[in-house]
């Protein structure tokens, strides 16, 4: 097994997830009971212009063809037309991704940054009263809704100081002029109310996986020829650790984005939240199932990456002989 | 100090499943009578908690509340429990390609947080509590077939399964007799956690619209109503949301409580 | 002989009314022992789980948990030990007074190949370039008789058996030739050839670099191979010390005569009954 | 005829060829007769262990025949195996892993009793009660130790409760896995003396395994010694203890460590 045949592995799985996930998604839209077409028109509309709508829009064929249109599309960008407006899904997401990216990458990173050095703190001083004060900071923010941290957020800083704008966004290029400083300041609310819940629940697991590295017997070595304790940490400890707090970021990616997702609305950020819930509200089913399927795609991208990070970190899985 | 936090777990839960069994025969004021005259009154007397944009008490609003909180999470954590620990279970136990099919799906379903899997159903069969149940019982189905499928091959590798097979006891009967009980310690941790994970997302949901049609408006639709007033009235959009934090952080104690008296073997699977 | 520079009557390590308790509930595990070792002298302890000996080596490497309160002396070469920080005692770790552990499989970080492992202990002791410390790896993993040095070095842990990765934990314990190494059960987990060739190695390598040994075991026969001098624990406290020779031919203590008794069983005729610790001495709490 | 015929029997672990493939067992041939003490002695990885499992059809071998009493045992179905688990029972290395630590003592030890499998195959015991107290008495435990909980017990005691739970359904064969090897020097000598006086008392076949030559010579009366999943030697063990053949048994011997006074 070795390191090319298992990479080779990998990316046969991802994709096969992605097209397992995608028969999900299209199944649940359109195989559940309800016509698409009625929906659309309303159950009071006529049938002949119900059935000539269903003629326009191709839901006359037959399920497994239209699937496989569907998927066909998309492998080159084409995720199909509005129900409403006709026009092409992946032109209405694209300029939403950016949006939603940012929000959720810069969350991504602050979290890690917060939560690296909050779950190291609280392992290494978990008897003495800051580890305590670390872990019960993170146990607190793990327990606040994203959106709810939204509105604490714009209670204090946007009604109570009018520090920062209470929603709205801007592009960080607007008509070819760079905006950052309106760019920045309306994503600092957003980003902070996704980063107290993210760093919460990944300081908990940097904390676990931190202690679990100080009760090893290598740890117990590298102390007993001359490191002290945090030095031993950083030669020894931070590599090992990494190995489990990766597999997690993968895994709170899925959750972040959801968070994103809510928080566009707390926020009125124009995201790809925003434009898949006013899809729903319209049923523009076609759209939902886009958007649901970029969102699906970018967390099994990330979950195939954190993979493969695996295998750089630990040299156990390179040597063939997978754990 | 790990003591404390297990009983202010307990303690928080208990408050909650209290409001919402007594929200069934009494509350301080009607929760569904609309008073125009007395919207946005503030915390005081004689509504403790004020009222809201719709002159309606907010305390008896949280405790009717607390009853769809208590209904979606216990729910949603049956389902997910039901689906994911047999799978687990079988996981664990046959190892192989079920073992792999199993950890597949899994990632699949990561894939599809509560929200998402919610919003789908509502696109196809349109938003109720029912759809936000079914959606936060299926997301929550891989972290109970995950943290099953962990603890059982750890039990596994102990010798009284061995022995248990060489005293002719039949593959079935250890399933029940041996693993479950040795891993149930576990399942009552990620029971706690996913039952606060479970609020988490039936509030996002109510927030968001996608789960109202109950009578009782839940706590993450009083907070999006409450934030239509929050420039008049911001402090009355702090309700809703303490009182949710409030259970997720009591489950999440609980959980924790848990963990620490687990045998450290099977700590790491939890 | 050795570089300690005591003049031969002021001990390398004397430990004096040594108590270790644990946690809030200052549950004592040691109960005010108190020994001394003399430069170059190797010392066994001996005991059975429980007994008190690893957490009294720990004590000595000062590598107790944080919840484990010391009280008592432990002066090495001179110094007092008991109430310095980490800080003060990580550099006598590794450079005066160093430690080999009983399980090997464990004992080396999987992340980092071996050789980087023991070049770190030399680099944080002595200030040598980069390079020359390849070389003097290479040297002391040939030295503590692994074959192919070089390869080894480049190896990762999960790579090298339970015994290779011994020597190499011995390598560590040993490069910068220490004035005392502790050793805890060292060989437990090896296969019995291999212990034997791993305990000839020890013996050689601690006469070479003229170290004193503090060696545990529940092995007496190993024990009385490695050391000249013996310590008897049971339940936190010493009850017989004295020469190898004399402690294990005419035991005072009843539990050190039991103990005697079940390691010599080449004295048993074979289908006779063993002999146990019972016969000489009852245990109050655990038959 | 012997009771137990282990017939070229070899165990490969990982497919043939591949990186990782282990052959545990290289075709290995034994028998063993009713009432013999034979003891298996190597090292770790000599297969030793995976021999005694097959044995009691616990792991199914890569090649060859293991038969009990002419009955075939390997590559049976689990509900064909009646005849084996009622008349074959095993004590494992560690009381800590061998005892669930969730089941009470009583409980644990009348396991077997309650098997479907042994009940429709071998004259297993029915009154659990006083089957129990038997047994107990049998390896020198109080009844009242059946109430308890395995943690609530000492090392010693623990092997002597897993005994007792291979004793209960009245086995001929009693295969011990290193017995003796997890626990405490001075509680080691005790459980062997339990384990010959028990085999004797009820004129069991016993197959014990174990690193430790000094060990086997005082309960077994043939040896076999395993290395690389092969035989290198076997004969009866004070002919083996006093005048080895085989260089390894000469070295395994030679590395025990004696005395230096």
């Amino acid at each position: 097994m070795n390191l090319g045949r298992t990479v080779a592995v990998r990316l046969l799985v991802f994709a096969a997830s992605l097209l397992v996930a995608s028969a999900a998604i299209f199944l649940v839209i359109n195989a559940l009971p309800g016509d698409i077409a009625t929906a659309i028109l309303g159950f009071g509309a006529d049938p002949a212009s119900v059935a000539q709508l269903r003629l326009r829009l191709g839901l006359d064929r037959p399920l497994v063809v239209r699937y496989l249109s569907w998927v066909g599309g998309m492998i080159h960008g084409d995720l199909g037309r509005s129900y409403l407006t006709n026009e092409p899904v992946s032109a209405l997401v694209a300029p939403r991704v950016a949006v939603t990216a940012w929000l959720v990458v810069i969350s991504m990173l602050l979290s890690s940054l917060v939560a690296l050095p909050l779950g190291m703190l609280a392992a290494v001083k978990r008897r003495t009263w800051q580890g305590a004060v670390a872990s019960a900071a993170s146990q607190v923010g793990l327990s606040i809704p994203a959106f709810y941290a939204g509105i604490l957020l714009v209670v204090v800083f946007a009604v109570g100081l009018h520090w920062l704008p209470a929603n709205g966004y801007t592009d960080l290029v607007v008509a070819g002029t760079w905006r950052p400083a309106q760019f920045l300041q309306h994503l600092v609310l957003p980003v902070a109310s996704l980063v107290i819940v993210q760093a919460s629940v990944l300081a908990r697991y940097v904390r676990s996986a931190f202690v679990e590295v100080l009760n090893e017997d290598y740890f117990r070595t590298a102390r007993a020829v001359g490191w002290t304790r945090w030095r031993a940490l950083w030669r020894h400890g931070v590599r090992n650790a990494a190995i489990s707090v990766v597999t997690v970021i993968g895994l709170q990616l899925a959750t972040l984005l959801v968070g994103a997702i809510v928080v566009e609305q707390v926020f009125r950020i124009p995201g790809l939240g925003t434009a898949l819930l006013s899809a729903v509200s319209n049923r523009d089913l076609i759209v939902v199932q886009g958007i649901v399927m970029v969102l699906v795609f970018a967390v099994l991208v990330i979950n195939l990456l954190t993979d493969l990070s695996y295998l750089l970190i630990d040299p156990r899985l390179r040597g063939g002989r997978a754990r | 100090m790990r003591r404390a936090g297990l009983w202010t777990g307990v303690f928080l839960v208990a408050l909650v499943i209290l409001a919402a069994l007594v929200s069934l025969v009494w509350t301080p004021y009607n929760p569904l009578q609309v008073q125009p005259s007395q919207t946005l009154r503030p915390a005081g007397w004689p509504h403790l908690l004020g009222t809201d944009g719709f002159g309606i008490d907010i305390l008896s609003r949280l405790l009717v509340g607390a009853r769809t909180t208590v209904y979606v999470g216990v729910v949603a954590v049956s389902l997910a429990a039901l689906g994911g620990v047999p799978l687990g279970i079988l996981a664990g136990m046959l190892g192989g390609w079920v073992s792999q099919v199993v950890l597949r799906v899994t990632d699949i379903l990561y894939a599809f947080p509560a929200l998402l899997l919610a919003i789908l159903l509502a696109a196809a069969v349109g938003a109720s509590t029912t759809t936000a149940m079914v959606a936060i019982g299926i997301a929550s189905i891989p972290a109970f077939a995950r943290v099953a499928r962990a603890a059982t091959l750890i039990v596994m590798t102990q010798d009284y399964i061995l022995a248990a097979r060489a005293s002719g006891t039949s593959r079935w009967t250890t399933s029940v007799r041996h693993v479950l009980p040795n891993i149930a310690a576990v399942l009552g941790v990620q029971a706690s956690v996913s039952f606060g994970i479970a609020i988490l997302a039936e509030a996002a949901l109510s927030y968001l619209g996608l789960a109202t049609p109950h009578p009782h408006p839940p706590w993450g639709r009083m907070l999006h109503d409450a934030q239509t007033y929050i420039f008049s009235a911001p402090v009355q959009a702090l309700w809703p949301g303490l009182a949710i934090a409030l259970s997720v952080l009591g489950l999440n104690l609980l959980g924790d409580g848990l963990r620490d008296h687990l045998d450290p073997r099977l700590r790491e699977a939890a | 002989m050795n570089r300690s520079g005591g003049d031969g009557t002021t001990p390398l390590l004397q430990v004096t009314d040594l108590r270790i308790e644990f946690g809030r509930s200052r549950r004592e595990v040691v109960h005010g022992i108190s020994f001394s070792l003399e430069p170059g002298e190797r010392l066994g302890l001996i005991g059975e789980s429980g007994s008190g000996k690893t957490v009294t080596a720990l004590a000595v490497m000062g590598l107790l948990a944080e919840n484990a309160s010391v009280t008592g002396s432990i002066r090495l070469a001179g110094r007092e030990l008991v109430g310095l920080g980490d800080k003060d005692l990580a550099p006598l770790r590794g450079a005066l007074m160093s430690m080999v552990f009983q399980e090997p499989m464990t004992a080396l970080d999987p992340t980092m190949p071996v050789g980087r492992q023991v070049a770190e202990v030399l680099l944080l002791h002595q200030h040598l370039p980069r390079g020359a410390a390849r070389g003097r790896v290479v040297d002391v993993l040939g030295e503590v008789g692994l074959e192919d040095p070089e390869r080894v070095a480049d190896a990762y842990p999960h790579a090298l058996s339970g015994g290779q990765r011994q020597r190499v934990v011995v390598a560590m314990a040993l490069i910068n030739r220490p004035d005392l190494v502790i050793c805890d059960e060292p060989t437990t987990a090896l296969d019995v050839t291999v212990q034997a060739r791993v305990l000839k190695l020890l013996d050689a390598e601690l006469d070479a670099v003229g170290a004193s040994c503090l060696f545990i075991s529940h092995d007496l026969a190993v024990v009385s191979q490695l050391c000249e001098r013996v310590l008897v624990m049971l339940d936190g406290a010493i009850v017989e010390q004295g020469s190898v020779a004399q402690v294990f031919t005419a035991p005072t203590h009843p539990y050190t005569r039991g103990l005697v008794a079940t390691a010599r069983l080449d004295a048993v005729a074979p289908g006779e009954r063993l002999p146990t610790v019972e016969d000489y001495y009852a245990r109050q709490d655990r038959t | 005829m012997s009771l137990y015929e282990v017939d070229h029997v070899s165990r490969r672990y990982g497919r043939d060829g591949t990186a990782g493939s282990v052959l545990a067992v290289d075709d290995v041939s034994l028998a063993v007769e009713a009432g013999q003490r034979l003891g298996i002695v190597g090292e770790s990885g000599s297969g030793k262990s995976t021999l005694v499992r097959m044995m009691a059809a616990l792991d199914q071998p890569t090649s060859g025949v293991i038969r009990l009493r002419d009955d075939v045992v390997s590559h049976r179905r689990e509900r064909d195996l009646g005849a084996l688990r009622s008349s074959v029972q095993l004590v494992f290395q560690d009381p800590r892993s061998s005892l669930d630590p969730r089941m009470l003592v009583g409980t644990i030890v009348t396991e077997p009793l309650r098997s479907r499998l042994l009940k429709s195959s071998g004259d297993v015991p029915t009154d659990h009660r006083t089957r129990l107290a038997e047994v107990l008495e049998s390896v020198d435990l109080p009844l009242e130790i059946a109430d308890r909980f395995p943690h609530e017990l000492s090392g010693g005691q623990r092997q002597r409760v897993a005994i007792a739970r291979a004793l209960a359904p009245r086995p001929q064969v009693l295969i011990a896995d290193e017995p003796v090897s997890a626990l405490d020097v001075s509680v080691r000598a005790q459980v062997l003396n339990l384990v010959r006086d028990l085999v004797s008392a009820h004129g069991l076949t016993l197959v014990m395994v174990s690193h430790d030559l000094t060990v086997v010579r005082h309960v077994c009366d043939t040896v076999i010694v395993m290395r690389r999943g092969r035989i290198e030697e076997r004969g009866p063990s004070e002919q083996l203890y006093e005048d080895p053949q085989s260089a390894y048994t000469k070295e395994l011997l030679a590395s025990i460590p004696r005395f230096r006074l």
